[in-house]
């Protein structure tokens, strides 16, 4: 057991403990009836990673989700392999099922696509895989992701009132879909700050050209700070490597995907601003829930936003994304050291959107107009919309097949480095 | 454009330790071609002793020591064993690469120690790596030792005869030019890019072996090929600061490898070989037992 | 000043000495139980023949090599010699029969090589002023900025004497001192040898295979045999003839060379204005011509060094001639790669049997295919014809008196004596129709090399032309029908054998153009 | 070394049976395997239970067998890629470039042919698949014959010139699959497009083609030492470069010639991995993952000191082993890297075993002294 590990563990003894006292004064079993009164059933959730878990973001933030649902649910088990490569995911499924695996998950789309192929022969089985941008479907092949641009967009609000010299910058992985949709979730967020306060902020992204190369990240966030003087950083990346630079220069860093400081101690609230969380164990609790009820034809797009919540084996209510830091969420999330230095609109202006969001009453791509920024990436029957064009007018919901395959150019304003 | 020159600086400084304790090695007769294994455990080992311990003189001392031992293996298989030390240098290389990727992967992530404070805006080993260069040379060119260390590599038998212990002298180049390769994967990981991914160097222990064969044995001209290729590698992640909008980031990725190519191919052709195959060392790679 | 050697007082005790010295090498008894006593102040000669153990009793006196069994004792005292440096310590310093010296580094360098006053930093200007000093009390003039890849053989040698003189050497080993000298430079030496002892109270163990060398200088001379010693004597005392017998140890008249009279034939080789660059990149072959019939030998004598090994390789394809052509049976072959010229008939026996006539870890069967593998009676479409391969190396095996333990021995398990055999026979059986051997007996014991020698006449007689490049005259005037002494590149004449003896010859070696050597 | 009246040496072993040669490896692989228990000591279960797990996967378990021996054919090409060279003499670390380069040239077939829009293959599928095939070969060969031209020509280092083509390649990959590269999957996810089902490689038992010829191959290619003038040449060449140019074998020729023959091979295990195994058919975005498994083909051909054929068990082992090992890892929550470390280990023990096979320890016992009196002078005759 690592020092790491340890410490995680004394946490959740601490979490353990303080519930306990917690249901002696409540004196009341309610909180606690959701966990007991699950059903019986045996199921087991196989987990194929595909990258490793430790020190990474993705993998990891899906490996904590796992552990989660399976302390809520004592009849299910949680099994999982790491670094699975797309010639290693079927054999590996077959195993994992022969071995009584009920639902096999790809975290990747290029890992999760080849159970598509073996659906049909385990058709007791669901399957699934993260979207990254095809959306391929079965009657028991289901894809899912979640509506992170939602939490992006709050991020946005409180980055483009935090920066002093106007410019922020992203470490981002390379032009996709799913890059560059949550970018521009980003960026509105950024933008509507922006029209609160009057000042211009420029957005920079620069690309790394891949998920994972801490060095390459490394570099690219120093450039961003040097060159283009960005005091605000975020990534769409999965290394730490961008967070480290940011406090190194002592500039605000705006986390992604997990909670580097309440799950990692990567870093401290002094540097990291705010962060957001995907609690993926949302998204997995409606396909165990479909499972176990029985479900021969569950729903096979999920897309899940603040909207979607569960609750926790401690009684916690989470909803599928939503703005965190250092276990803080909504407001607290802010790290207090930035708290000061953001004006009051902005603060409720990010307590309102954030409400409306859980309520389901607003959305920033329902609210904002898609102006094509003439950059992006060309899809195969999809190119690139031209400078100006307007791809979506404002208060108008695109469809979720649109959102999560064709979102393809960069939002107009934003700078993309070559 | 200053902090463009400071970071070529400081990657430079990584491409310079190693390749001067490689030249050291190759002074004497010994070929390591495993350098990029000795810095990935170097630079591995000394990453996880600063994290656990908190100190960073441990995590330098984690990474001097294991490299001067994977340094002193190489010497027992090359020196006393006399075995292929191409055999024995791509194995360490593999060696390390295999088992850092095992030990390190718990510590996968950013460093999380406040940054080692930096000397009139650069990184204390560029001083420290400069300072080296000027001490290789004086210890090769104006030392007994040195000419001792560069007879031993020269002709070994010829040494031997002089009075000079082969084995001895070549052991302490291994050692000493395996610490200094510990010391530039540990300057890596703890200075230049404190975050640990598994097969960090990506290349640039292979690189610096090249460096030592552009530099025709000389720590200056190793000065100025790591100096280059400093600048080389930090143009190729930012382009656009010098050459925006031309080539695709992926071929700026690829160009520090294909001008090693380029310059390994220039040095070799027969036009500069014959400058070049006086300085290579005569013995080098070649076992030796005494008659 | 003291005349004559004898008249030295008769000291107690040896200065140096070595008692029932035993050494053995995986397979071989080099030495065995091996005395040697080396008075302060004489010229002690150790005689013997290639192979009886010299070298390796001097290694040990000078402590590179550990007896398996003896002492050894510094005046009277008994010492262990670990490393060179315990001798160095004592006084005792050696000049090896390869040079020792670091060919890439300058003379100062070299002669400050090990030396005890060299710890730490160097100060050259002082240590450049103490050889300057030291070169002109003994009367030697070198470059001391020079590389030493830039001087003469000779040259090196004084080198590596005044690296002895230096270190402060009272005994100084000289390991066959004049193998490669030309005449003048060996006359050079031996005076300055008697100077060195005579005047400078310097000890001197003269190690050589060559009479006149000891009968000239030598106060007092040990012959070695086979590993043990066989005579201890005054060299006063000793004739030449005494000596030789004590040397050989047998009667050699049975491998007495019959000269065999061939016809001579058509024009086989022709070399016009031949030059070519060594690997350092300077002219060391410069404008070579000649030609050959058939059945004749020319054979080319000189020190190693002037050019033959370029010549050999341009001759056998493998180094690009600088300029000039070479015509082989009236085709120009100057550019054929060696496959073309193994397959037109070209053989060539080099003179580095391990390096390049053979591979170690090969079986025999498989060091004799280097000469064959192209060869279509032993190849077709590419697949061996073991069975022919296997036959011919047993024929090579029992033509040639290889001893072998099986055909499929590795070839590092044979005697260099064997190993020549194998090469020479495996290069012969081609029946080549141009023969070029390079220093084909260097190293071999007395058998073996008349044995060599006979199969070279041989192959004269079958018709082959024969160009036999040699450091040892005797060898060269016992064979050849023509002479062609080479010095820097060039050749100095060539001259029928009746022509040339010795002495014009080792002239011309030497660098003495035609008049001077009294040839019209 | 001394110890006591007894004296410790190394001793170059004097002959080298064949036999020695095929039991030296045996050793190195158990040696490796008992080490890397250690990996398994933070397992739940005591590590013969791990041991058990990753046999049992590996070999005993259908889905993992299929596995192992789609990994297996991989290692076999690339180790033939690795020792052809090797026989002459010649480093090739340049199989995670050459597989690379195996895979583009395979994908550029399809690409060429807009196989990906035509609802109809414009020739037989066949035919498009032995073009993939002969394709990612001589692209292999390619990118390793400009190595062996540079070694051969200019006497370039030729580890160095591989290696730096291991990074050049990695980038044109990424080049090639993301952002728009030719490449890209219709939906821009930094992979490469999908072969069409028409192009998946014939299965011969549920096992790649591939496999056929790999096995073919490994015979072939000890055939060719063995048997051949050309063989023949090859070892000449790589035991005593000077010998072989003497005897007429020509350098270049024979420097070229085994890279490319090398690279060959490497580009077809890039087509097999990426074209030919079930559930890939495609360049992953983990490409790199499977250039880190190439360097096990140095590992095998130094084992199998350069016998095809022997490769081909060793080869199958390491596929199992580092796969099960993978499986078993997750089974027994261990640190990510099992494999990976196994690839060290495997590597120390045969440095370990390589030298011990050409050296022994000999206890010897020193010669007891004795100090006979020293005669002065010249005995007289």
């Amino acid at each position: 057991m690592s020092e790491r590990d340890r410490s995680q563990f004394v946490r959740i003894l601490h979490r353990a403990f303080a519930l306990l006292v917690a249901l002696v004064l409540v004196a009341g079993a309610t909180l606690w009836a959701p966990a007991t009164a699950a059903p019986q059933k045996p199921l087991t959730l196989a987990i194929l990673h595909f990258s490793i878990i430790k020190g990474t973001t993705w993998s990891g933030a899906h490996h904590r989700a796992a552990q989660r649902i399976a302390q809520k649910y004592p009849n299910v088990r949680y099994v999982y392999r790491e670094e699975v490569g797309p010639d290693a995911t079927v054999p590996y499924a077959k195993e994992l099922i022969a071995q009584g695996a009920n639902i096999v998950v790809g975290n990747a789309e290029f890992i999760g696509l080849p159970l598509a192929t073996i659906a049909d022969q385990y058709p007791n089985v669901y399957f699934a895989s993260v979207i990254a941008s095809d959306l391929t479907r079965k009657r028991n092949f289901i894809r899912f992701f979640p509506r992170q641009y939602q939490a992006l967009y709050l991020e946005g609000l409180i980055a483009g009132a935090l920066t002093r010299t106007g410019n922020i910058g992203i470490v981002s992985a390379f032009p996709n879909v799913q890059v560059m949709r949550r970018q521009a979730g980003f960026f509105l967020g950024v933008q509507d700050a922006a029209k609160v306060l009057g000042k211009k902020v420029n957005v920079y992204v620069k690309y790394v050209g891949d998920w994972y190369k801490p060095t390459e990240e490394r570099e690219v966030a120093q450039t961003l700070v040097s060159q283009y003087k960005v005091d605000v950083i975020t990534q769409q990346t999965d290394s730490g490597s961008p967070l480290d630079v940011a406090q190194e220069r002592k500039i605000w860093f705006v986390g992604k995907d997990m909670d580097v400081v309440g799950f990692y101690g990567w870093s401290s609230t002094d540097t990291v601003a705010v962060s957001f969380d995907t609690r993926w164990e949302v998204l997995y609790e409606h396909m165990i829930k479909e499972y176990l009820a029985g479900n021969r034809n569950p729903k096979t797009l999920l897309y899940l936003g603040l909207r979607d919540t569960m609750t926790l084996a401690d009684g916690a209510v989470v909803p599928t994304v939503d703005i965190m830091n250092n276990n803080k969420v909504g407001l607290d999330a802010i790290s207090p050291k930035a708290r000061p230095l953001i004006p009051e609109a902005i603060l409720k202006l990010v307590a309102q959107r954030r409400e409306q969001m859980m309520k389901g009453q607003w959305d920033p791509f329902f609210e904002h107009a898609f102006v094509s920024n003439g950059t992006g990436l060309a899809l195969k029957d999809t190119p690139i919309p031209p400078k100006g064009t307007v791809v979506k007018k404002a208060r108008q919901m695109p469809s979720d097949e649109w959102l999560l395959g064709k979102f393809n150019f960069d939002l107009e304003g934003m700078t993309i480095l070559k | 454009m200053w902090e463009l020159l400071v970071r070529s600086l400081e990657a430079s400084t990584i491409f310079l330790l190693a390749a001067l304790g490689e030249l050291l090695n190759q002074r004497s007769g010994i070929l390591n071609v495993g350098l990029e294994g000795l810095m990935l455990f170097g630079g591995t080992l000394a990453f996880i002793a600063a994290q656990t311990t908190g100190s960073y003189g441990l995590g330098f001392l984690a990474g001097l020591a294991i490299g001067g031992l994977l340094g002193l293996a190489h010497g027992f298989f090359s020196i006393t064993m006399r075995g292929d030390q191409v055999v024995s240098g791509m194995g360490l290389w593999i060696l390390s690469f295999g088992l850092t990727t095992y030990i390190g992967n718990p510590y996968t992530g950013p460093l999380g120690m406040p940054r080692i404070p930096s000397i009139f805006g650069l990184s204390p080993f560029v001083y420290l790596a400069f300072a080296l260069v000027v001490a290789v040379w004086l210890l090769l060119y104006h030392t007994g030792l040195g000419l001792a260390i560069r007879s031993v590599g020269e002709n070994p038998a010829a040494a031997e005869a002089s009075g000079i212990n082969v084995a001895i002298t070549r052991y302490l180049c291994v050692v000493l030019g395996g610490m200094l390769a510990g010391l530039s994967g540990a300057t890596y990981t703890l200075s230049y890019n404190p975050v640990w991914n598994y097969n960090f160097l990506m290349g640039w222990g292979f690189v610096s072996l090249a460096l030592v064969f552009f530099s025709m044995w000389n720590p200056w001209i190793l000065l100025v090929g790591a100096l280059l290729f400093g600048m080389t590698w930090q143009l190729s992640l930012s382009p656009e600061l010098l050459l925006p909008g031309i080539l695709s980031r992926y071929v700026w990725r690829a160009v520090p490898f294909a001008t090693t190519i380029v310059i390994l191919a220039l040095i070799s052709t027969p036009w500069f070989r014959t400058r070049w195959g006086l300085a290579k060392p005569e013995a080098l790679g070649q076992p030796y037992a005494k008659e | 000043m003291v005349r004559f050697p004898f008249t030295h007082p008769e000291p107690e005790e040896p200065l140096l000495a070595a008692r029932g010295i035993t050494k053995r090498f995986p397979g071989v008894l080099a030495l065995h139980r091996v005395d040697l006593d080396v008075k302060a102040g004489e010229i002690h000669a150790v005689l013997g023949q290639n192979g009886a153990g010299k070298t390796t009793l001097m290694n040990i006196l000078f402590g590179l090599l550990q007896p398996d069994e003896g002492q050894l004792y510094f005046r009277g005292q008994r010492v262990h010699f670990r490393s060179p440096h315990d001798a160095l310590a004592m006084g005792i310093s050696m000049v090896h029969q390869t040079r020792k010296l670091v060919s890439a580094h300058s003379v100062l360098e070299n002669i400050l090589l090990g030396h005890p006053g060299t710890r730490g930093f160097l100060n050259l200007r002082t240590i450049r002023r103490e050889v300057e000093e030291l070169c002109h009390r003994y009367g030697f003039t070198v470059d001391l900025g020079a590389k030493v890849w830039q001087l003469s053989e000779g040259e090196k040698q004084w080198v590596e004497i005044l690296k002895a003189l230096y270190g402060g050497a009272k005994i100084l080993i000289l390991d066959e001192p004049t193998s490669v000298l030309t005449p003048p430079e060996v006359k050079t030496l031996m005076a300055s040898l008697q100077a060195l002892v005579q005047d400078h109270g310097v000890t001197v163990i003269l190690v050589t295979h060559k009479l006149p060398i000891v009968t000239a200088i030598s106060h007092t001379v040990t012959v070695l045999r086979s590993g043990t010693v066989v005579a201890r004597l005054r060299t006063c005392e000793a004739t030449e003839q005494l000596l030789v017998q004590h040397m050989i140890g047998q009667d050699i008249s049975s491998y007495s060379i019959s000269d065999l009279l061939v016809e001579k034939g058509r024009p086989l080789l022709r070399v016009e204005h031949l030059s070519a660059y060594n690997d350092k990149g300077v002219l060391s072959l410069r404008g070579v011509t000649f030609s050959l019939h058939e059945g004749e030998i020319l054979g080319i004598a000189g020190v190693t060094g002037n050019g033959q090994e370029e010549l050999v390789q341009v001759l056998a394809g493998l180094r690009p001639p600088a300029s000039g052509r070479v015509l082989f049976d009236g085709r120009d072959v100057t550019w054929l790669s060696p496959l073309d010229r193994w397959r037109m008939g070209i053989g060539y026996i080099p003179a580095e049997r391990y390096e390049i006539a053979s591979v170690a870890t090969l079986t025999l069967v498989e060091n004799a295919a280097l000469n064959f593998h192209f060869d279509p009676l032993f190849s077709r479409r590419g697949l061996f014809n073991h069975p022919g391969l296997e036959k011919v190396t047993r024929h090579i095996l029992s033509h040639y008196r290889v001893k072998a333990p099986h055909l499929y021995a590795q070839a590092r398990h044979l005697s260099g004596g064997n190993l020549q055999k194998l090469i020479v026979g495996r290069v012969l059986a081609r029946k080549p129709k141009l023969l070029i051997a390079h220093l084909p007996t260097q190293g071999l014991d007395v058998e073996a090399t008349a044995f060599l020698r006979g199969k070279l006449l041989e192959a004269k007689a079958g018709g082959a032309a024969v160009l036999l490049i040699s450091e040892d005259l005797d060898e060269i005037l016992s064979l050849s029908d023509w002479v062609a002494p080479i010095y820097e590149g060039r050749f100095v004449a060539i001259l029928p054998r009746e022509g040339a003896d010795a002495e014009t010859v080792g002239a011309m070696m030497a660098g003495l153009r035609r008049e001077e050597a009294g040839v019209s | 070394m001394r110890i006591g009246r007894y004296e410790l040496t190394l001793e170059a072993r004097p002959t080298r049976p064949a036999l020695h040669t095929a039991l030296t490896a045996f050793p190195a692989i158990l040696l490796a395997l008992a080490l890397s228990s250690f990996l398994f000591l933070p397992a739940e279960t005591g590590f013969l239970s791990a041991y058990r797990a990753v046999f049992s996967y590996a070999f005993a378990n259908p889905y993992g067998l299929q596995a192992t021996i789609h990994r297996a054919i991989f290692l076999w090409l690339c180790t033939f890629a690795f020792l052809v060279p090797m026989r002459a003499g010649l480093w090739n670390i340049g199989l995670p470039g050459q597989v690379y380069v195996g895979a583009l040239a395979a994908f550029a077939v399809p690409y060429a042919l807009r196989m990906s829009e035509l609802s109809h293959p414009p020739f037989h599928p066949g035919l498009i698949i032995l073009l993939m095939v002969v394709g990612a070969s001589l692209a292999g060969a390619a990118l390793a014959g400009f190595a062996g031209i540079l070694r051969a020509k200019l006497h370039v280092n030729e580890i160095l010139v591989t290696m730096m083509l291991n990074s050049i390649l990695f980038w044109l990959v990424a080049y090639m699959i993301k952002e728009g590269g030719p490449f890209m999957s219709a939906t821009g996810e930094g992979e490469s497009f999908n072969l069409p089902p028409s192009l998946y490689a014939p299965l011969i038992r549920g096992v790649p083609f591939t496999a056929l010829l790999a096995l073919v191959a490994a015979g072939l290619l000890d055939f060719l030492f063995v048997k051949t003038t050309l063989g023949y040449r090859i070892r000449v060449f790589g035991l005593n470069p000077a010998a072989a140019r003497y005897a007429g074998i020509n350098p270049v020729a024979i420097s070229l010639l085994v890279f490319l023959l090398g690279g060959a091979f490497a580009g077809l295990a890039g087509y097999h991995y990426f074209a030919a195994v079930p559930g890939v058919y495609k360049i992953p975005g983990n490409y790199g993952f499977y250039g880190d498994l190439a360097f096990y083909g140095i590992i095998c051909g130094l084992i199998a000191r350069g016998t095809a054929l022997g490769a081909v068990p060793i080869a199958l082992l390491f596929a199992g082993l580092s796969l099960g090992a993978r499986f078993a890892q997750g089974q027994f929550h261990l640190p990510f890297g099992v494999d990976y470390a196994l690839l060290g280990l495997l590597m120390m023990t045969f440095v370990a075993s390589h030298f011990l096979y050409q050296f022994r320890i000999v206890w010897r016992p020193v010669a007891t002294e004795e100090v006979p009196r020293v005669s002065a002078g010249i005995p007289e005759r």
